[in-house]
């Protein structure tokens, strides 16, 4: 067991195509893979992309210690993630990994995790990892849409799954945060977990402060190196000005200027 | 062949090997302890330290541009007395030398942190950056008017025993005149350049992209504009150069080292391949195998130009 | 929705759309007449124009560079007199503005081309480039001396009646100091910018590309500082502002609209896709379709700053 | 029949390695073919290459009017042409062409084409289209050993062919003018075409100075777009510093200032 960052060419060993705007990369590493925690992340080089100079981060969505592998759900935006799309399995790939801090472990049973768009990403690896200590979270994903909707099995192995889409054809109707778990009373849960886009997780932090819950949120940020040099993916928390990419991704909201 | 000697002596210190990394783009050095041995550089040029401790600018500070990327983190750090309790003790050891990077606002400030980094045993020198383009003088960056760069190397020169290097904009219209007034105010040594200032735009949301509209610009695309600089200071003056500017690989560091300088800096290239300082002394190495070079020094400002 | 009115007035005279061509790099227009219908474009700025014959400078002009291109062309032109004989003919009726760029190493040069142009009934303005970085004067480049830069516009301004652009070089330490200045001098327009002065060395051979040595650098590495000094110019002087520097696509051309260009012009561009222009002219509309902008005009400087 | 320049996308319709260093691209065009005449070159656009800006010059080296195809025969140089290399069958190419101008016809049939390196390439469309004027030229190929030999059955089919490798591993030992029909106290041709490195066009120009035989140099250039605009290509001639991209690739000795 090790806990070193690694730069390493990985190996595409696996790769799905979710929908037109997802998909999921399965990459081999040459050496047994370090300790990666959930909410960590992974630099990677974009080759042969003439407008991507810089590497590109994405949270790590599962691990299998077995198989040597991890993989990594991409959601195409832009030119460094269109050319990501465009791998075949069999090719290799530069990768900086694993970085970040962690989501902690939960001190109740009651936990929600909740994710939008490829926020998604981390509470795969996360549900995994709070099973493997007797957790067993209720998981509620938001889609644009049914046809977006996917690896609801993969979630189901772990915790129970909600959904909901933009457009209703799947799951409840609307964003997470309209859904009904959030229209109660009080809260059935003791502490969130949260990805997604910004609005998306102050959303959800607002419920979780109206209902005194304790929750965890993975933030987005331009990151140029993505290991704590070069200060560009800086918040503002309780402690001033810290960086995303190494006493982040994952903040407590308390500690949040939101 | 012998081994190559890749060692350069640069105002009377000997660096083992011309790479060096680039202050803002290294940290203190051990964020790379995972990917290098630090042993391997010919240097260190840690993180701006100034007076007090300052937040930088806010969020986001950076953009991606062609070959490039714009970066207005605003000198961002805890400040000389933090630097001096809690980072120079974990750092004095590496096996490399530690050079400190010294911003200021006021020419007060630039000689109070001088004059504090000066009692530090194990730095052997610092880098003035008179160039920084988020702080302002009178409403110009300091480094742009020859006189000033002249009195606060002067001033700095005052109280700061060991090797004073000083670092230029290339944000003026004579990077000679500035290299000449900064000699005149005492500076053993010039490095070139810092960032060109630059701006970039999110046309879908009509909104500057860096909060402080205007940052710096670095990497491959400035590198024609850093050796151009390098060249011309090189012809301009006689104390040594060390030349940065969009070096990612060996070639662009002999393309400097050709052009005048005695080291050259990674900067911006830290951050795509954190090892790319390593494999660029490397490369170094395997060029001058290759064409048969016994000693670096003998390709410094070595551009064949009759 | 109707559909856009692409249309900019600049110093009176009317563009169909805000898309020109740079000079130096469009040739005299006719060069593209196999790729598309020069109709198409706002304008067309036409190479550079001096008093005499020149053969520019040797061999090799060009070095490619990341995310842009060096040249050291120098102004290799056939003269005034052979382009008001031998090229206005040619291009007079093209169905789009002809502007003409006019250059020289002395004032009495430039008053004496502009003088000549002043008489083509088809060309309804000049661009004074006083920014060439191969033209010397007193060992600085023209350009950079904002008190040169008023006496050589005021010297024209007294000859030349049509509406006079003045084309400044960012390789200065203040854009403002130099925009103003040209506004004194009686600049109708600014256009910015030429090219920044860059170098490129073949490490191999341990020679620098060009034969010059230094060169002009252009394309996209170069669009950051263009962006900013058109935003910084455009807050400094209150005549319109022709942008360049780095355009590729329409998105560019919007991003240096929004910093307050009234036009822009494509450059280096031209040659990776001969059909650049009119692809930004296409662009550009379906932009202001998408966000539901009629006018042109109220994208100009439009940056959200707030 | 039509004369005017192309930007078009092309596709690889086939791709032969002739060697390590070497490969040849045919190219089917979408519209009926311009005329292409000997000495033509492309300007080829390089996707996908962080390194390359700009478009990549290659003459052209064959055209089938039949099949609406014409091909590059490309050496593998540096990151552009490495990126040429990994292309597929399949793949489209955005390439501008014809361009510059051309050899002229011989007033003797007494011809001699001579190639080095990748020189050769303009060579083969030249002796195709002196054929279909009924001239059968020699010609003389060089190359830097056996294993780079490459289509002699291609030029065998339009004249005499001839071969040097550096190394003697195949026909004469040496370089293209160290061949034995230069060995001679008058030369057996009236006209010489030739195309290659610097070095090698001069020597032969000189060989043709001295025996007072007419000859054409296709000449290269660091070009920046290839028709005309930007005055980077230029080469000084008895008419002052003249584009290779317009006013040439193709110049008479007489003509330049070697
Ligand atoms: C810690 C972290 C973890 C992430 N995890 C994932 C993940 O698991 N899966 C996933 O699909 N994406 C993830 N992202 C986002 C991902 O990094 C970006 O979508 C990607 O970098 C876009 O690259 P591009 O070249 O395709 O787009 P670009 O061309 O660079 O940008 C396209 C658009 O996306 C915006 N954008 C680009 N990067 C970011 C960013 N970092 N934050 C916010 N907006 C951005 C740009 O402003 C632009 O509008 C993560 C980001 C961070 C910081
Ligand atoms: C009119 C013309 C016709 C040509 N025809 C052919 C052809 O049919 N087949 C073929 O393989 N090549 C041909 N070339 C040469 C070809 O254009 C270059 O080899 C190619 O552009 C190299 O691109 P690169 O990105 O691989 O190399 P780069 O990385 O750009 O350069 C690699 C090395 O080659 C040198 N180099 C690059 N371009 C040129 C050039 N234009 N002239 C001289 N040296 C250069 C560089 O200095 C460098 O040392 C032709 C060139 C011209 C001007
Ligand atoms: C994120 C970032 C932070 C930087 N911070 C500093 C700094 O604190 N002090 C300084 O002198 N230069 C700073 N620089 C400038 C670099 O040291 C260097 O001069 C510049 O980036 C050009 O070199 P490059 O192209 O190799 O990066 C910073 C650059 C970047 C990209
Ligand atoms: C090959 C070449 C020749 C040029 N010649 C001229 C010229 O004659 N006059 C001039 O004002 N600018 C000249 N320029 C500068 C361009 O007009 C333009 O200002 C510069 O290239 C930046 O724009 P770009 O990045 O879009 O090319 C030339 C540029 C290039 C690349
Ligand atoms: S991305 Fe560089 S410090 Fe976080
Ligand atoms: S390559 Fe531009 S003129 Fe020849």
């Amino acid at each position: 067991m090790h806990f070193t960052k690694q730069v390493q060419d990985l190996r595409v060993i696996s790769y799905s195509r979710l929908n037109p705007r997802h998909f999921v990369l399965e990459l081999l590493a040459p050496d047994p893979l370090p300790v990666i925690l959930p909410g960590q992340f992974a630099q990677v080089l974009v080759e042969d992309s003439p407008s991507t100079f810089l590497r590109r981060p994405f949270s790590i969505h599962a691990v299998d210690v077995a198989k040597n592998t991890f993989r990594l759900l991409i959601q195409i935006k832009g030119e460094g993630t269109r050319h990501l799309s465009r791998l075949h399995v069999g090719d290799s790939l530069n990768v900086l990994y694993p970085l970040g801090n962690t989501f902690t472990l939960p001190t109740t049973k009651e936990v929600l995790l909740v994710g939008g768009g490829c926020g998604v990403a981390p509470l795969l690896i996360l549900a995994q990892f709070l099973n493997q200590n007797k957790v067993h979270p209720t998981i509620l994903v938001g889609f644009r849409t049914k046809e977006e909707v996917s690896e609801i099995e993969e979630y189901a192995k772990y915790g129970k799954v909600l959904i909901t889409t933009d457009d209703g054809s799947e799951g409840e109707k609307g964003l997470v945060v309209d859904h009904s778990i959030f229209n109660r009373e009080s809260l059935e849960f003791k502490k969130i977990y949260c990805c997604g886009p910004d609005a998306m997780m102050k959303a959800v932090a607002k419920i979780a402060r109206l209902h005194r819950v304790d929750c965890e949120v993975s933030l987005e940020n331009t990151m140029a190196c993505g290991f704590g040099v070069c200060l560009c993916c800086i918040t503002p928390t309780d402690k001033g000005n810290e960086r995303v990419c190494v006493e982040g991704p994952v903040f407590n909201i308390n500690r949040l200027k939101w | 062949m012998v081994t190559p000697d890749l060692s350069v002596n640069i105002a009377g210190m000997h660096f083992k090997n011309p790479v060096t990394t680039a202050s803002g783009t290294f940290g203190y050095g051990d964020e790379f302890l995972d990917f290098m041995d630090l042993g391997r550089l010919g240097g260190i040029f840690v993180k701006a330290v100034t007076g007090k401790n300052r937040d930088g600018n806010g969020y986001p500070r950076m953009a991606e541009t062609a070959s490039g990327m714009l970066n207005s983190v605003g000198l961002q750090n805890k400040g000389v007395d933090h630097f001096c309790h809690e980072i120079y003790p974990r750092i004095r050891d590496f096996n490399t030398h530690i050079i400190v990077n010294v911003s200021g606002s006021t020419i007060e400030e630039y000689v109070a942190v001088a004059e504090r980094i000066n009692e530090l045993e194990k730095i052997p020198a610092i880098e003035l950056n008179i160039s920084c383009p988020n702080v302002k003088y009178g409403g110009m960056a300091f480094g742009t008017i020859p006189s000033m760069a002249t009195e606060v190397t002067a001033e700095v020169r005052k109280v700061y025993k060991k090797v004073l290097m000083v670092k230029l904009s290339p944000n003026v219209t004579s990077i000679t005149d500035l290299a000449k007034a900064a000699v005149d105010g005492g500076a053993d040594v010039i490095t070139l350049i810092n960032t060109l200032l630059g701006m970039a735009i999110d046309a879908e949301r009509r909104r500057p992209i860096l909060s402080t509209i205007t940052g710096g610009l670095s990497g491959p695309a400035i590198k024609p504009v850093a050796l151009r600089m390098v060249w011309q200071v090189h012809k301009a003056v006689s104390v040594p150069i060390i030349g940065l500017g969009g070096i990612m690989n060996a070639t662009d560091a002999i393309e400097f080292i050709l052009a005048g300088a005695s080291a050259i800096q990674v900067g911006t290239a830290n951050f795509v391949d954190p090892v790319a300082s390593v494999k660029i002394a490397e490369g170094i190495e395997a060029y001058m195998k290759r064409h048969k070079i016994e000693a670096m020094t003998s390709l410094i400002g070595a551009l064949r130009t009759e």
